[in-house]
């Protein structure tokens, strides 16, 4: 039987602080509100949609950094939220994640190769010599000299350090690495790279990755299908191809056409979103979306619109449809 | 804003109950017990109970602490086991020099330190930053007693401009100007250090302050040197120190001790020395839970102050 | 490396390493650095001022004061490095416990860091050597542990930032046990702040140790420490001004070295 | 003919540091005619939020700024500082990066807004707050009675960034010099933003002065824009040359990412440039370790900043040359560029 590599159920954040005697109860700010999606094995999965959207949550969450307020997470079959922590370290080594700030994301009074190297320390793969011979080949597939081994992340620039970071994660063979951001402070002329360097890797390694952006440009390349995200909550799901194609949800279409110079769209008719993202920490009622929505009606601000199916796959939580 | 107030109020109650539990505790770790230092009881267990009985040490403890902080809240700390008078009225002949001491001092020391820390951050690595912060640290080095020892020598016995100790010249009527002298030197002794603290604290505020990007944009606004001073920088600047004065009470009360027994100061942290040495417990654990109240009491002062003043705060 | 470079440039720090390796020099070989029996008393030669014989002058009792503030190195210093050690030991443990777990035991751990640091430090010295009794290694503990609370809080501040920063959540990631990212992550990066606060909690003990003899509720004598020689002095000293002189500048050249030498460590690992 | 707005000769900005200085800007000249908007692109570290800060000598204490900025006919950068207040906020606005950062959190938007007219035109408060008002709405910000009173902290990023635009453009000045201002915002605000900004550009005769890493937002707005790389100007042009046929190989890098280029990529082989590469700058061309096409001569001399073809035009009153500093173009080896590798 084939179960998905990846499978997420109504998983929902909220980050509150407990008020106790002596620190405020914080405001509940929703994160995350009842996601669901299924990744499957040899795919490219994508994450896009703008600051407060929920995808860094959602990065922390798989990788079980933070926990989750409800909902399941099922990773080759197995449910993470239940793993002690234990079981859960050693899971870690399948199940790996890059951060998008590549200058604070190394820790700076190690050299290149004990960082790189440490993953195979935890996990007790290997020690002394074959470590670091491993280490070098690593560091080869991803760009850099065996002589950078005896550096510090200090000395090497920010593209330079994100490759450190990939490297990191591979040393250990994932299956699934969650990139999240992983272009985003670099230099234009940078990123290409380090998205070429990860789609190489990518059939070297044999794993998948989620990757994670606020730019829908970067990932129309690459990735297989796409879930944009507005608020907390998945609005639209599709392959990419579809995505771009025949967008649904009018913020999809917002966010395409702020896209400038799209060629695609020059001729067609552009969406330009008034207001901002509203607080997280008192989300509009119904559709979050409808305070911006130029088609909004009275359901919209009422009942919460679901992820439907608009055949071959392509979802869309909206009420137009 | 009104949640923060009276969880900030409540946050002083929690930490006056540890501190009062702290020094009761304390007490009853006190070696023997005091009546054996009274030759009438020390051989007279029929007295013994009695006098237990009449302080309630038969109780079992936790009866006792709250016996004990009842009789404190009505003001009532016991009696001294030296003076043989309650505890309460030798406090209250006490605490007041000690707050003219300190809270003199606390001013003097912020009069001098603004206007210098400002001075230091505004113009850092010029000849009278250094000259200040060479000050600074000597101020915050120097033991206060031995510069107390020190300043007696020539202001009292060398030049006899100055007295040497007490508060006032005994037997004299009272004069402000007597009273002045008698202060002058105790606050200087106890102000070096403060007003040393003080400068650096304030010296690191401004200077940071000056290096966020909002100094840039009011500097790119074309507004005036003293405008950007005034409104910009000591605004955000102000804000620390209010925190960093309520820190440093505590270390201001030890230095009091200490220069009120150079001076012979008849406040708080002499009678603490004088009650520590004769085993004087009842008067030892009234003064610790008045100063710790006096600090408490100061830094939800502070709290409240720096709530008010910082928008940030106020919404949350 | 680059800081090698930059500890050759400064000359404060320097400066103050040299005269702290020199303290302890005087203090090691105390024994063969005077010229008199520190305990030794010629009531006839009493309050004698500085002179080629006694370069410090004499006390009360006719003791030798350069051979009293010689010895009297060797206390200040011991309670300066032992008690500043078992100040940061604490604080450094329960700062990190605090920092790093939060929730429950964060609040207990800062309620009692607010209850203790709202007593003046001496006071509260005092109180419990009042209880305790005043040896040598009442002292040490003594003001040990009533000076940890400052320490507690910095680490924990420094903990607490450093358990959120990206390079420790990816550790984590990896799957690192708990210790692992305390002992190799988070405190070598918390390190620089605490070396600070070592080098300047040993100046604050040796301060507290000297308040506190000069109060006499230190050593008691004839031991001699500098508090102690100051606590004779305050009675003598508008004779015999050396008898104060010598033993307080000892003490503020002391404090003076280990707050420069803290200073211009900072400022070495600031940059 | 009209004279430039600003002329600046020779730019360069020293920042010092402990291993002795590092030149930030080196030897940077460029003219802005009125109501002319120009773009200056780079990335980070490219020198080109040093250059524009600089222009007002508004960089960190620690920044020695030399050449000659010539604003309507007068250097400014001669100027006693007492003086040259006069220019900052009233004749050359600024807009920053980070509006949170950039704006006072203890101080109310309005007393921000309004200070640099109480300060330039010796209004009253009062008389401010009007304009101010007027501003707020101008910027499409309703409410604006209502907001004049709260701190920074309680707006979102969007508002923040047009109070920062309200402050610039308070005291209605020549020439603005936005930073950056659309790099710390989403993308729908960032669009919402460049339409603020081509309104205004629309609406009043001001010249702008647009510094961004993003070509794709310069090209939004600006006819004429500028490319710096390790502290120095290396392509400048007319907004649509530079994006049909871009010559220096930086450009290339830059242009190529755009989803609108249409040509063969070059894909550039080098890494970012390492981290230090300013202070040790490389004898020839700075660009040459991330250059695909580079030759011998790129590593012996740098290349000067070469006038190429014709003169363009902004409008018809305005002038303007194409220049690249490239060893390829230094000899009319333009053909052989038309090839691709």
């Amino acid at each position: 039987m084939t179960y998905p590599l990846l499978s997420v159920k109504n998983l929902t954040k909220y980050y509150k602080k407990e008020g106790s005697l002596f620190s405020p109860p914080e405001d509940e700010v929703l994160a995350l509100d009842d996601v669901n999606f299924d990744m499957y094995e040899g795919e490219t999965l994508s994450i896009v949609g703008e600051s407060g959207c929920g995808k860094t949550t959602l990065a922390k969450l798989i990788t079980r950094l933070i926990e989750p307020t409800r909902g399941f997470i099922f990773f080759q079959g197995k449910d993470l939220i239940s793993l002690n922590p234990g079981e859960m370290r050693k899971i870690r080594r399948k199940l790996q994640i890059i951060f998008q700030d590549p200058y604070a994301s190394l820790p700076p009074r190690m050299k290149v190769g004990e960082i790189v190297g440490e993953g195979l320390e935890i996990h007790g793969l290997f020690k002394g010599g074959k470590k670091m011979e491993l280490v070098k080949r690593v560091l080869g597939e991803v760009g850099l000299n065996a002589g950078d081994m005896n550096r510090y992340p200090q000395e090497f620039s920010g593209g330079q350090r994100q490759r450190i970071n990939i490297a990191r994660a591979l040393i250990l063979h994932p299956r699934l690495v969650v990139a999240d951001e992983p272009v985003s402070a670099l230099d234009v002329s940078v990123k290409g790279q380090i998205i070429k360097l990860m789609q190489d890797l990518k059939e070297n390694y044999r794993f998948n990755y989620i990757f994670i952006s606020h730019d829908l440009t970067t990932v129309e390349e690459f990735s297989h299908r796409v879930i944009i995200m507005y608020l907390g909550r998945i609005v639209e799901l599709a392959s990419t191809r579809k995505l771009f194609e025949k967008p649904m949800h009018i913020y999809t279409r917002a966010l395409i056409s702020a896209v400038p110079h799209r060629k695609a769209l020059r001729n067609k008719e552009k969406f330009i979103l008034e207001g901002e993202v509203p607080d997280p920490r008192n989300p509009p009622s119904g559709c979050h979306f409808h305070p911006r929505c130029s088609f909004s009606q009275d359901i919209c601000q009422k009942e919460r619109p679901f992820l439907k199916d608009m055949g071959n796959n392509h979802l869309v939580a909206c009420h137009l449809y | 804003m009104y949640p923060f107030f009276s969880r900030r109020i409540f946050h002083a109650i929690i930490v006056l109950l540890g501190v009062s539990l702290l020094t009761f505790v304390m007490m009853n770790l006190a070696p023997g017990d005091p009546y054996h230092l009274d030759p009438e009881l020390r051989f007279n267990p029929e007295a013994v109970a009695r006098w237990k009985e009449l302080r309630q040490l038969d109780q079992p403890l936790h009866v006792q602490y709250f016996s004990w902080l009842k009789n404190m809240l009505q003001g009532d700390f016991g009696i001294s086991l030296v003076h043989n008078k309650p505890v309460w009225e030798l406090m209250m002949e006490r605490v007041p020099a000690t707050l003219l001491l300190t809270g003199t001092s606390l001013l003097v020391s912020l009069l001098i330190s603004i206007p210098l820390g400002v001075f230091s951050a505004l113009r850092k690595g010029s000849f009278w930053d250094q000259v200040i912060s060479s000050f600074t640290l000597g101020g915050v080095s120097i033991p206060n007693f031995w510069l107390g020892m020190l300043l007696i020598l020539f202001f009292s016995y060398h030049f006899k401009w100055l007295p040497a100790a007490g508060m006032r010249t005994v037997g004299m009527e009272f004069s402000l100007l007597d009273y002045l002298k008698h202060l002058l030197l105790p606050t200087v002794v106890l102000s070096v250090a403060s007003a040393a603290y003080f400068i650096r604290y304030v010296r690191a505020g401004v200077w940071e302050v000056i290096q966020q990007d909002y100094i840039i944009t009011a500097r790119a606004k074309g507004l005036g040197d003293m405008t950007i001073l005034l409104r910009h920088v000591l605004r955000n600047a102000a804000l620390p120190l209010i925190t960093v004065i309520s820190l440093h009470l505590p270390y201001l009360f030890t230095g009091a001790m200490l220069t009120e027994y150079v001076f012979s100061w008849p406040g708080m942290g002499r009678w603490i020395v004088s009650a520590t040495l004769s085993r004087d417990y009842p008067s030892v654990m009234a003064i610790n839970i008045m100063v710790a109240f006096l600090v408490t009491l100061f830094n939800l002062v502070a709290d409240l102050l720096y709530a008010s003043f910082d928008p940030r705060i106020k919404y949350r | 490396m680059i800081l090698g470079k930059r500890v050759q440039k400064n000359k404060i720090f320097i400066f103050s390493l040299v005269i702290i390796t020199g303290l302890f020099l005087m203090a090691l070989f105390a024994p063969h650095l005077v010229s008199h029996d520190p305990l030794k008393t010629e009531t006839e030669n009493w309050l004698t001022p500085p002179g080629p014989d006694n370069w410090f002058g004499t006390d009360r009792l006719g003791r030798d004061i350069y051979s009293r503030v010689v010895f009297g190195s060797r206390i200040s210093l011991s309670i300066g490095f032992i008690s500043a050690a078992i100040m940061i030991f604490t604080g450094t443990l329960l700062g990190a416990l605090a920092g790093y777990y939060g929730g429950i035991v964060d609040n207990l751990i800062m309620r009692l860091t607010d209850i203790i640091i709202v007593f003046p430090v001496l006071f509260l010295i005092i109180t419990l050597i009042s209880l305790f009794d005043s040896g040598f290694i009442h002292i040490i503990l003594i003001i040990g542990f009533t000076g940890w609370p400052v320490v507690a809080r910095l680490v924990r501040a420094e903990f607490m930032s450093l358990r959120e920063r990206d390079f420790v959540q990816a550790i984590r990631a990896l799957g690192a046990s708990d210790l692992r990212i305390i002992t190799r992550h988070i405190l070598p990066n918390a390190l620089d702040p605490i070396v600070v606060a070592a080098t300047l909690s040993v100046p604050a003990a040796i301060l507290a140790e000297a308040g506190l003899s000069f109060l006499g509720l230190g050593i008691p004598a004839p031991v001699p420490t500098w508090g102690n020689i100051l606590r004779e002095a305050h009675g003598y000293f508008r004779q015999a001004w050396w008898y104060a002189a010598f033993p307080g500048a000892f003490i503020f050249v002391t404090v003076m070295a280990f707050n420069l030498l803290g200073e211009s460590l900072k400022d070495l690992l600031d940059s | 003919m009209e004279k430039p707005l600003l002329e600046v000769k020779d730019l360069a900005v020293n920042f010092k540091r402990e291993e002795g200085f590092f030149k930030a800007v080196e030897g940077i000249s460029f003219k802005i005619w009125p109501r002319e908007v120009v773009g200056l692109v780079g990335e980070s570290g490219s020198g080109k939020t040093a250059a524009s800060l600089s222009l007002l000598n508004l960089t960190s204490s620690r920044g020695k700024v030399g050449g000659e900025v010539f604003f309507d006919g007068v250097n400014i950068l001669t100027l006693p500082e007492r003086k040259l207040k006069k220019f900052r906020g009233r004749q050359i606005g600024v807009i920053f990066q980070e509006p949170m950062t950039f704006l006072n959190p203890v101080l109310t938007i309005g007393v921000q807004i309004m200070e640099p007219m109480v300060e330039h035109w010796k209004i009253s408060w009062g008389q401010a707050r009007e304009r101010a008002l007027y501003l707020l709405s101008e910027m499409g910000i309703k409410d604006s009675e209502r907001r004049m009173k709260e701190y920074p902290h309680q707006l979102s990023g969007g508002i923040r960034q047009r109070v920062m635009i309200s402050m610039a453009l308070a005291c209605s000045p020549r020439l603005l010099i936005a930073d950056e201002p659309t790099t710390a915002l989403d993308v729908t605000l960032q669009y919402q933003i460049i339409e603020l900004l081509r309104r205004i550009r629309e609406k009043t005769p001001m010249a702008i002065l647009l510094v961004s890493h993003d070509l794709e937002v310069v090209r939004e707005l600006c006819d004429r824009v500028m490319i710096m790389y390790g502290g120095r100007i290396v392509e400048t042009g007319g907004i649509r040359e530079i994006f049909k046929d871009p010559l220096h190989p930086y450009t290339r890098s830059l242009v190529e990412v755009s989803p609108s280029f249409e040509r063969v990529a070059w894909r550039l082989p080098g890494e970012d440039a390492p981290f230090s590469y300013q202070s040790n700058i490389p004898a020839g061309c700075r660009f040459q370790h991330r250059c695909s096409r580079v030759s011998r001569e790129c590593k012996g001399a740098e290349p000067s900043l070469k006038e190429i073809g014709g003169k363009g035009w902004i409008g018809n009153s305005f002038s303007f040359h194409r220049q690249v500093r490239c060893w390829k173009y230094q000899e009319g080896a333009l053909e052989k560029d038309e090839k691709p590798l």
